[in-house]
């Protein structure tokens, strides 16, 4: 749709008139590193962020949610979908948004994650600070950058604004940004055409020979070699962008027969994940950590590729900054598998 | 697949159960209880055999539980049934329940059994314990639509007598002509006249099984691999063998990823699968 | 619905525990609409020999002369829960269960540690003495995971869910910056969770005080403790001795 | 005289923290045995933190006790900053001092409402007053989350606080990760703490209402407290002793074993300690009585209206004198809230040690004066501890007092449920912390 330009001292006011329309979900620094957060203050506003701790998919999808309340053997639905803006997502991140809108939305829609991201105005940013880890530069280059409404391109003396859906004109429509010149449009085509050369860590296998060497390495036991340290504590799930399993818990409230349901984000990695009662006895299908490391790494990259068009990871380097035992990162583990 | 229209509640939200009323629940083992149920509002219960619900009380969770009634049943008297053995949390809350109580439920879900492709075949079902649920609502079915079936062959196993369900059916199957029943238990007690061992020696008693017959197996994961086994030796094709599988699940529609096994859901793509999909699927049996 | 007859009772402990059962503010009031106290030495003086529906039992089990009184409470009590980290796991008092008796009697008395009322053995989990059906965890015990598991048990749940996860998992679901990225170390990859992880949040390493995880990966732990934590080979081998001397390999 | 012989046993006297055992043989009008007894497990503390790093050292020994975990846990990193080396910032200090108010304002509100209440009720406990005095108790209820409230946000949690460590905070008030939102969690601090001080001021009347069910009993006895320059000494401070008649004595905090002079009795296993009399007492009367003029104007109020007036040699004052505190607390608060935000808050990092060495220091916890002392070695390892807590310190002087109070109570032809009732009540106002001083108590008479 068109082009508008905010000079690097507008960026803030930019930002200010969105937050007087709503609340404006945007990264921010904490300790040493970033997260999405609403932005109570304008300045704290940081697009020159690496990465955040959590991905931007807990607006939507939040690491709890309650999906109904009951009372007196009565349910109704906790859907309260509030709109806001997410500001400064990554290209990355934009991608792993559409593959969680493909999956939640495939067979049966699940409304507690479309409602929120129905109402949601997403405006991208080009990355700014590559995160030490990442290597979105060489995983998912097929996929098309969609799902977003507008994106943001730092150029030498401020901002392009590109506007690409209608959801995010009526947005901006009223806080009179000046047009684009030529020139700005073209450097910052020059920006994101350029982006994936400056992600720092490069994966040098094509996707499909990847997802095919990694099934077929199955029965190998470089699982085992691979997975020694692993604590099964689930970071590697939890930080992922397109990770969105989870579990299902009923809780009491105070009142005599009151109370609520809600999902929390869940991880293959951990042992209770995969454990079933099988006439009445307790069995895992997957009970040492090897066969659960695995199925992360069959996930990532083979299991979900027809369905997404793409391996499931942008190569957002998450993992491989939040695993402590430093074993979860993708490009290591798909190199070693590669070469062996 | 049954359109999804059953399933979704207020809000569209998928997660959200519809109420269902117990119009009977009987105790039949020390530890399973049979339900017959009926949904409120008047809304219709549409199923395939095979298929299963996400059943649950409020306060204590859902659990997955595959019909133990035909739908031919459904149609007839609007009811259906559920078995439920109690092992845990949400299982013990489904067996307290009484009649006019109310139980929550999701469903149907899941793909159910290929009925059409059974039609014109013969059938052979081995249910072993409280396998025999999901396999009930293909026996009542075949048994109810007697004719559009060939030959009709059930194996039953339980590990004592006392342990075995729908001691009525068992009765009426042990009598009837149109299916050939056999049954065996792993321990017998001092009335039981009939067999003693493992499940796979009824097929010792078979002098032939034809190649083409639809083969249907569910129980415990033990079972399965004695049973396809004794199958190979009679050439029955892997493409004709079906299992049931248990996962963990907690939402029951394809998302929440516990009862996936390599790139196949349980939830979605089963329970029902067929052999020849999954044998190479390390995880799966 | 009928009141649950609660009662507390403490052993060796710092009553830190019992004290948290003030701090819910209102809905301990709402509580009581359930819930009848029918014992609490430190908040009342009214005793009761009758059966009792719950009994929460604080402090760890660190005197033989102890055991008779926890078999009496079981004897009364329909469901016994571990209140706290020293009842379910032996807590912080067993901080010294590797050390010598003589020794640490010594350190602390001089030479008045032959007093025979200094005496004391090994501190254990009241599990060691009595049947325990639950724990609800933490030093101190988490509010939360209380009101959750009483409110299920009030409903009739025998089986109360509670995870078997490590602490990683709740630090990363409230977007804590992992400690190692700081700089600092923590135990949280062994720890279970069920507190929500506010240490890490707090800004200070995961101790374990509710102990480790089943098959916790004690080695993997000690080298990173080394590598990301930059501790002493010696240091990262007596790091899991404070609250998880009862779960380690040597225990 | 009548009660010649008194034979009473209680077991477990309630509403105390820890266990601990009265025993009192009177025969023939004549006191044979009159003792205080603590047989608590001991839990050897001092022992199990040799050989733990420096930023273990307060998680350790806050949990000698789950109620002055603030407490502990302060006294415990100023132990470890002064063997250290490392000297605080202002803010540091000044949180720290809000947060010791804090713990004040807490415990005194547990103790005097849910504890001591009761006795002058004449009830059992706190329950049934949920009946008589729905009001009151949703009240005390409200106001103790606020102590708890308020504790946590600064330290993380009130009952074995988080942030609390050796060189300042690991972490800004409440949720905050930056300065922005900490100043707004102490501004939601400070309107938490004004919008409580109507309810405070009910509580003044209904304790004015009791005054006169407390006993009117007095021993001389020295006191022993923190006095500070800054304020009414709690956080910091030197020892401050205190003679029946007047006399004071400052002594630095390195020497506190001057004034302690621990010794074990075979009828206890906390210790016992001594200075210039038989005995001393440390707690919030040992405090007002020695910091009086410091008092924030508006507490002052509140104990004249009281009837408070020092020196008080009454024990059972010790009460009244928490609930002093306590409005003292509440408004020093404010004022510290608004210092900090008057500076502005920094987002700091705790300062490094700067040497290995020994260090004491002393804090006021609610029940008295707490000492903790560490020494380090090159790797920050802790060589050994002491932590001598105010229970202990109370011991000897509640012994005293039951040798003074037992003829007395005989003399006046009090009952045996009389007697027993004032000897448990007298425990009580002191508030003892016996699990901090290593559990039961029973009250034995024997004929
Ligand atoms: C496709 C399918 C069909 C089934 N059909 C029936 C049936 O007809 N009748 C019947 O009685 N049972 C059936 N089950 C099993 C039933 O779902 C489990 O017994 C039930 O989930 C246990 O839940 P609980 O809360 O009572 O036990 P819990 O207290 O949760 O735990 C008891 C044990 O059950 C395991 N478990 C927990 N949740 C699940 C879960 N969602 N799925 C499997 N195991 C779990 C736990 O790991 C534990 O070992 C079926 C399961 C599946 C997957
Ligand atoms: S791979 Fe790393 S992050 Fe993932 S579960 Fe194992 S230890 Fe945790
Ligand atoms: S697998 Fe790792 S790198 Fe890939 S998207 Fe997930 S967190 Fe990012
Ligand atoms: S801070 Fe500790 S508990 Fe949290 S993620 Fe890091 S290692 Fe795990």
């Amino acid at each position: 749709m068109s082009g508008y330009y905010i000079p690097s001292e507008g960026l803030q006011s930019f930002a200010q008139s969105l937050m007087a329309k709503m609340p404006v979900v945007a990264p921010v620094a904490k300790g040493k590193r970033f997260i999405f957060d609403q932005l109570g203050d304008v300045a704290e506003l940081r697009l020159d962020y690496d990465t955040t701790v959590l991905p931007p998919k807990k607006v939507f999808f939040p690491p709890k949610q309650d999906l109904l309340e009951f009372d007196e053997g009565k349910a109704t639905s906790c859907l309260d979908p509030q709109a806001k803006v997410l500001l400064g997502v990554h290209p990355y991140d934009i991608k792993a948004i559409s593959m969680t809108d493909k999956l939640f939305s495939d067979n049966y829609a699940d409304s507690n994650y479309l409602a929120n991201r129905e109402v949601a105005v997403i405006i991208g940013s080009n990355v700014q600070t590559p995160y030490e880890r990442a290597f979105y530069g060489s995983i998912a280059q097929d996929l098309e950058l969609v799902g977003h409404d507008a994106f943001l391109t730092k150029i030498s003396d401020g901002y392009v604004l590109d506007v690409v859906t209608e959801k995010g004109e009526k947005l901006i429509a009223d806080l009179g940004l000046a047009d684009a010149s030529a020139e700005q449009t073209s450097e910052a085509e020059g920006v994101n055409a350029k982006a994936d050369e400056d992600c720092p860590v490069k994966l040098p296998f094509a996707a499909g020979d990847v997802s095919e060497k990694v099934r077929n390495s199955f029965k190998s036991e470089i699982w085992d070699e691979l997975s020694k340290d692993c604590f099964s504590c689930g970071s590697c799930n939890l930080v992922c962008p397109t990770c969105y399993c989870f579990d299902v818990q009923d809780e009491w409230g105070l009142g005599a027969s009151n109370g609520k349901r809600y999902r929390r984000w869940d991880g293959c990695l951990s042992s209770e994940f995969s454990e079933v009662s099988v006439q009445g006895g307790s069995e895992n299908f997957r009970e040492n950590r090897a066969e659960r490391y695995r199925h992360r790494f069959m996930r990532k990259t083979a299991y979900l590729n027809d369905k997404l068009g793409a391996p499931a990871c942008v190569g957002c380097g998450r993992c491989a900054g939040a695993c402590t035992a430093d074993i979860a990162d993708p490009v290591n583990t798909i190199t070693r598998i590669m070469e062996s | 697949m049954c359109d999804g229209n059953n399933n979704v509640g207020q809000d569209g939200n998928i997660l959200l159960p519809k109420e269902v009323e117990v119009v009977e629940a009987k105790k039949v083992t020390a530890s399973e209880t049979h339900f017959v149920l009926k949904m409120k509002n008047g809304d219709a219960m549409d199923y395939k055999p095979g298929q299963i619900v996400e059943a649950g009380v409020l306060g204590y969770g859902e659990v997955p539980l595959g019909f133990a009634s035909s739908p031919t049943q459904t149609e007839k008297t609007g009811t259906f049934d559920l078995v439920v053995r109690e092992v845990g949390k949400v299982t013990k809350a489904l067996v307290s329940l009484q009649p006019g109580d109310t139980m929550t439920m999701r469903g149907p879900l899941g793909n159910g059994f290929p009925v059409e492709e059974f039609e014109g075949n013969d059938v052979l079902i081995v249910a072993g314990g409280i396998g025999l649920c999901p396999t009930r609502s293909m026996i009542k079915y075949i048994l109810d639509k007697r004719d559009d079936f060939k030959k009709f062959t059930l194996f039953f196993g339980s590990r004592t007598p006392a342990e075995q369900l729908f001691v009525e059916d068992l009765d009426v199957w042990r009598g009837a002509e149109d299916v050939d029943y056999k049954e065996i238990v792993d321990n017998a007690d001092e009335n039981w006249k009939g067999k003693v061992g493992v499940i796979t020696q009824l097929f010792k008693e078979l002098d032939e099984l034809n190649p083409e017959t639809k083969v249907i197996i569910c129980g415990p994961p033990i079972m399965y691999k004695f049973v396809i086994a004794e199958l190979k030796g009679f050439d029955v094709p892997d493409e004709n063998i079906f299992v049931d599988l248990e996962r963990r699940m907690k939402c029951g529609v394809g998302k929440c990823g516990h009862c996936q096994i390599n790139d196949k859901y349980v939830c979605m793509d089963g329970p029902v699968f067929r052999f020849s999909e999954i044998k190479d699927l390390e995880e799966a049996i | 619905m009928a009141k649950v007859r609660c009662a507390w009772f403490d052993f060796t402990s710092c009553e830190g525990c019992q004290i948290e059962m003030t701090n819910f503010g209102a809905p301990f009031l709402q509580l009581l609409d359930h819930v009848e106290i029918v014992e609490f030495r430190e908040v009342m003086k009214e005793t009761t020999d009758e059966p009792i529906d719950i009994a929460f039992i604080e402090g760890s089990f660190s005197r033989e002369e102890d055991r008779a009184r926890l078999e009496s409470i079981r004897e009364r009590a329909g469901v016994v829960i571990a209140f706290g980290a020293c009842a379910a796991t032996g807590g912080i008092n067993a901080l010294k269960n590797h050390m010598d008796m003589d020794d640490y009697k010594k350190c602390v008395y001089g030479d008045d540690s032959n007093m025979p009322h200094l005496d004391t053995q090994k501190a254990m989990p009241i599990s060691a003495a009595i049947k325990v059906d639950m724990a609800i965890n933490g030093c101190p015990m988490s509010r939360d995971e209380f009101v959750r598991i009483v409110t299920q048990v009030i409903h009739g749940t025998e089986k109360v869910y509670v995870p078997s996860y490590p602490v990683c998992v709740e630090c990363k679901l409230r977007e804590t910056v992992c400690r190692y990225e700081e700089g600092d170390h923590c135990l949280g990859p062994i720890a279970l969770a069920g507190c929500g992880a506010p240490c890490p949040a707090d800004g200070i390493p995961c101790e374990a005080c509710r102990g480790m995880v089943v098959d916790a990966n004690q080695e993997s732990m000690e080298k990173v403790l080394q590598e990301n934590g930059g501790m002493s080979e010696k240091r990262a081998k007596d790091k899991s001795r404070m609250f998880t001397a009862n779960f380690r390999s040597d225990a | 005289m009548t009660t010649q012989n008194a034979s009473i046993k209680v077991k477990h006297v309630t509403r105390v923290e820890g266990h601990g055992n009265i025993v009192v043989d009177v025969k023939n009008g004549t006191v044979e045995t009159c003792e205080w007894r603590v047989p608590e497990a001991p839990r050897f503390f001092e022992a199990m933190v040799r050989g733990r790093h420096y930023s273990e050292v307060a998680r350790i020994t806050s949990r000698i006790c789950g109620i002055c975990s603030v407490g502990h846990t302060l006294a415990s990193v100023k132990a470890t900053e002064s063997a250290l080396g490392m000297t605080v910032s202002k803010q540091t200090d000044l949180l720290r001092r809000l947060l010791k108010h804090g713990e004040n304002f807490d415990s005194h509100i547990v103790h005097v409402l849910f504890l001591v209440a009761p006795d002058l009720l004449g009830a059992p406990s706190v329950f049934p007053l949920l009946e008589t005095h729905p009001d009151v108790v949703t009240k005390a209820v409200l106001l103790k989350k606020l102590g708890c409230d308020w504790a946590s946000l600064i330290s993380g949690r009130s009952t074995h606080p988080t942030k609390v460590v050796p060189g300042g905070f690991a972490s800004l008030p409440g949720d905050a990760y930056n300065p922005r939102m900490a100043e707004d969690e102490l501004k939601k601090l400070k309107k938490m703490i004004l919008d409580a001080v109507p309810m405070v001021t009910d509580m003044y009347e209904v304790l004015l209402s009791l005054a006169g069910n407390i006993p009117a009993f007095t021993r001389e006895t020295e006191y022993v407290a923190l006095v500070d320059d800054v304020e009414y000494g709690l956080y910091d401070g030197k020892i401050s002793c205190l003679m029946p008649d007047g006399a004071r004595e400052t002594i630095e905090v390195e020497d506190y074993k001057s004034v302690t002079n621990e010794w074990v009795s075979p009828l206890s296993t906390a210790k016992y300690t001594k200075h210039n009399m038989d005995s001393y007492a440390a707690c919030a009367l040992a405090r007002i009585n020695t910091n009086y003029d410091q008092l924030h104007p508006e507490a002052k109020k509140i104990a004249e209206g009281l009837g408070f007036a020092v020196p008080c040699f009454n024990p059972y004052m010790n009460s009244v004198a928490q609930f002093i505190e306590a409005v003292h607390s509440a408004y020093m608060a404010v004022g510290y809230i608004d210092e900090l935000l008057e500076m502005g808050i920094k987002d700091e990092k705790p300062v490094e040690p700067t040497k290995f060495s020994k260090g004491a220091s002393a804090v006021e916890v609610p029940r008295g004066l707490l000492f903790h002392e560490y020494a380090y070695d090159e790797e920050g390892l802790c060589t050994e501890g002491n932590c001598i807590i105010p229970t202990n310190q109370n011991h000897a002087n509640i012994q005293l007092d039951f040798d003074k109070l037992v003829p007395e109570l005989l003399e006046a032809d009090k009952s045996e449920a009389e007697i027993e009732l004032a000897l448990e009540m007298l425990v009580r106002s002191y508030d003892p912390c016996i699990s901090c001083s290593t559990h039961y108590l029973d009250v034995t008479f024997k004929k």
